[in-house]
């Protein structure tokens, strides 16, 4: 009955499929599941469509996927400063569907939360509300946009209990909470397993419902995209 | 002499009231936390999921869990708070944040305004530009006047795929500080940079542009 | 003899499998916890924001800032969780609770379920049990087999104001156990309480019952 | 420029008219806003518009505010357990919209967040949905719920800083965070004003943007409408 696993690639044993829909948790490279993601190339699984604000960067996070062209479809907010991307778009090899940053942290909401469709201003006007439904209420016109789903969500946590809830650090919380609520299956990986009562019942940020499997990163390299520093 | 990009940062955090609460784009618009002081009592959101944002590290205060939007590494204050993206963008699509300053490609006199794509060329996506001119109640454009190639991009109408239509309150070029005027289609001319004549405006102006009766 | 209310709720128990997540209503459901024990690994929630719900307190362990979805007072366990109104109702609609045990006026054939509002008596509330059937993975419903009158509660459809529509699985009580057969409009005998016999429960429900090749 | 207010009745100053629409934090009396009601009260405003789950309890809460016969309408979850709730109803004094507890929750987080409409299972095939626009999603039905907003609300906090940053307390929080965020103003009482760094930024259940003022509860009786006690 334990959630723990003992290793990242015993946490996505038996989870994973061809064509199957992963959501992966961050933003770029913080708060991404980098144990994880190496466990899915190995699986050696092709043909996903995979949910990210973003799809790695040079030799890192998503773009591992994306070299062993396991991606089919990505929905994603940014996939600039990624010339494998580029190069993969262009050629045909992989679709891509771009969401408003807003607009996709909603949806993903939306799907955990059990509201298949909801009303927002983003995008009206703009090439995003092609297609979709629109409708104006209170003299305002707002375009409708539906929930995101998934079969496996792959998150990175700080510390989680034994129970599965989940405690994020700093902006690394980003898109994982989220993404946590609304896949079928949820692994988390975190820095810390703590024990039952080690973390504060007003601050659990994933409550453990959401959670299924729990494994100790392996791997925290926490690369910086862009070090930035004041003189 | 037309402003510098520091002078039109400069000029934008004029336009931040005290206890503003606001949203910084990447480019010109980052350079504006510069021109704040401790009095002007400014909050910075982090679209990423921080209010309170710091300025950026020491060498030794570096965290890889604390970046900004343009994931450049940044700091947390005492008052800081993180939150989760639905959350982060709750704040802004259900207008909370008093203001955003952003960068453009193209900004029309309808207060449409386009940067996020140029048909041809690969998007490199649309991040969080279209809910920040959808939800904020102010959106601040700050930009060069016109194109490298000399080209207006302050426009009768966007020629580029919007970001948000009717959007823009507020243009910010190194020429001088525009007033998009919604219902006649045109921008107000509020004030010029330093040396800059009303000639030379209109001139790199395609919008309709009101000028009269300012006096410089 | 018929099950009595400590029975229905354990008889309940029995129903939720090891490591369920269960919303318990208010009256013979909240009895339920009674019956798991710390094996079952179950975890109750409780939808004004928690879960992770403990026992009732001893005196001296009331805190008046813990309390269940029926207002009493609750203790904490070291792997509750805490949560905004809005969170919790997040987690009940988007599925995550694996059943929901609830008291009813009325079940019908169909699924349906009436227990909120009595036509001509004003209503108290609706509180969470819409939300519970409407989102809930297994809806269980425990309650007393007929009205004090001796009306069957356990109806072909229900005739007060539904609480949900085709959504009850299961209904438990004092006679026994049975299914929702909603593609054939009946409800199907899982057990009778001991004592009972199948005319008694013939006579008492007035919905189609299939009770063909039951074994006592 | 101060957040903090010396008391409720300040901190209620020049923010309260006929006719506006309040909403009130708590679960029953758990998370009341126990020390701004009465100044409410003393304000003699009418004609209110209330959003609450209760309407509290005899001689508590937002009772008050119907015995001075103050609150035209009451849009709630749950008002029985108040005799004086239902002999004003049924003789006309005040209205009432009932909503699922749920649906209450989700419309007035959507307030908060900019989004006018979605849709939801809870209610389909009930009063709840009677007149409402439903349409069928992948096969199931579901009922479409707007957004609520209010003027003001008055919210129960357990810890704030000077920037607004609002912490709750246990089941205490419910529906302050959600209605902080959803009211032009907000008005938060709360047990201790601690000092700026004295919270953790990883556990800010409210942050200050949506903070107008804060002010030290008078009132913090809690009373606990029903006491269980195991043997």
């Amino acid at each position: 009955m334990s959630k723990i696993f003992a290793s990242p690639e015993l946490a996505l044993k038996d989870v994973l499929s061809d064509g199957m829909t992963i959501m992966s948790g961050g933003f770029g490279l913080v708060g991404n599941p980098e144990s994880l993601i190496p466990e899915i190339k190995k699986a050696g699984i092709k043909d996903l469509t995979v949910i990210s604000n973003n799809c790695g960067a040079e030799g890192f996070g998503l773009w591992m996927l994306l070299e062993a062209r396991q991606i089919r479809k990505m929905i994603a907010s940014y996939i600039g400063d990624n010339k494998l991307f580029e190069a993969l778009y262009l050629s045909g090899e992989i679709e891509v569907e771009l969401n408003p940053q807003g607009t996709l942290a909603e949806r993903i909401r939306a799907g955990g939360a059990g509201i298949p469709a909801f009303y927002t201003r983003t995008g009206v006007g703009t090439i995003v509300a092609e297609g979709k439904h629109t409708e104006i209420f209170d003299g305002v016109e707002y375009v409708r946009e539906r929930w995101l789903k998934a079969d496996l969500a792959i998150i990175k946590g700080w510390k989680a209990d034994p129970a599965g809830n989940v405690v994020f650090r700093k902006t690394a919380r980003n898109f994982n909470p989220n993404m946590g609520a609304a896949a079928t299956v949820t692994v988390v990986e975190v820095e810390e397993i703590v024990d039952a009562g080690d973390l504060d019942p007003d601050c659990i940020h994933l409550p453990g419902i959401f959670v299924d499997r729990i494994v100790k990163s392996t791997l925290n390299e926490k690369r910086i995209e862009r070090l930035t520093i004041s003189e | 002499m037309a402003w510098s990009r520091e002078e039109i940062a400069a000029r934008a955090a004029k336009e931040l009231k005290k206890g503003f609460y606001v949203n910084l784009g990447i480019g010109i618009p980052t350079l504006v936390a510069n021109y704040l002081n401790e009095d002007s009592a400014i909050t910075l959101q982090s679209e990423n999921g921080m209010l309170g944002m710091g300025p950026f590290p020491r060498r030794e205060e570096v965290d890889p869990d604390i970046v900004n939007a343009g994931k450049q590494t940044v700091t947390e204050l005492p008052t800081s708070s993180y939150f989760s993206s639905a959350d982060s963008f709750a704040m802004i699509r259900g207008g909370h944040i008093d203001a955003s300053i952003l960068g453009a490609m193209e900004v029309a006199a309808n207060g449409d305004i386009a940067n996020w794509t140029v048909p041809g060329k690969m998007a490199k996506g649309i991040g969080g530009a279209m809910d920040l001119v959808a939800g904020v109640k102010k959106v601040i454009v700050v930009m060069e006047h016109t194109t490298k190639a000399g080209k207006s991009k302050i426009l009768k109408r966007c020629t580029l795929p919007l970001t948000g239509a009717a959007v823009v309150e507020l243009v910010i070029t190194d020429l001088g500080v525009f007033e998009c005027d919604k219902k006649n289609r045109q921008f107000n001319l509020i004030e010029l940079a330093p040396g800059v004549s009303l000639e030379e405006v209109h001139e790199k102006t395609e919008a309709p542009l009101h000028t009269e009766g300012f006096v410089q």
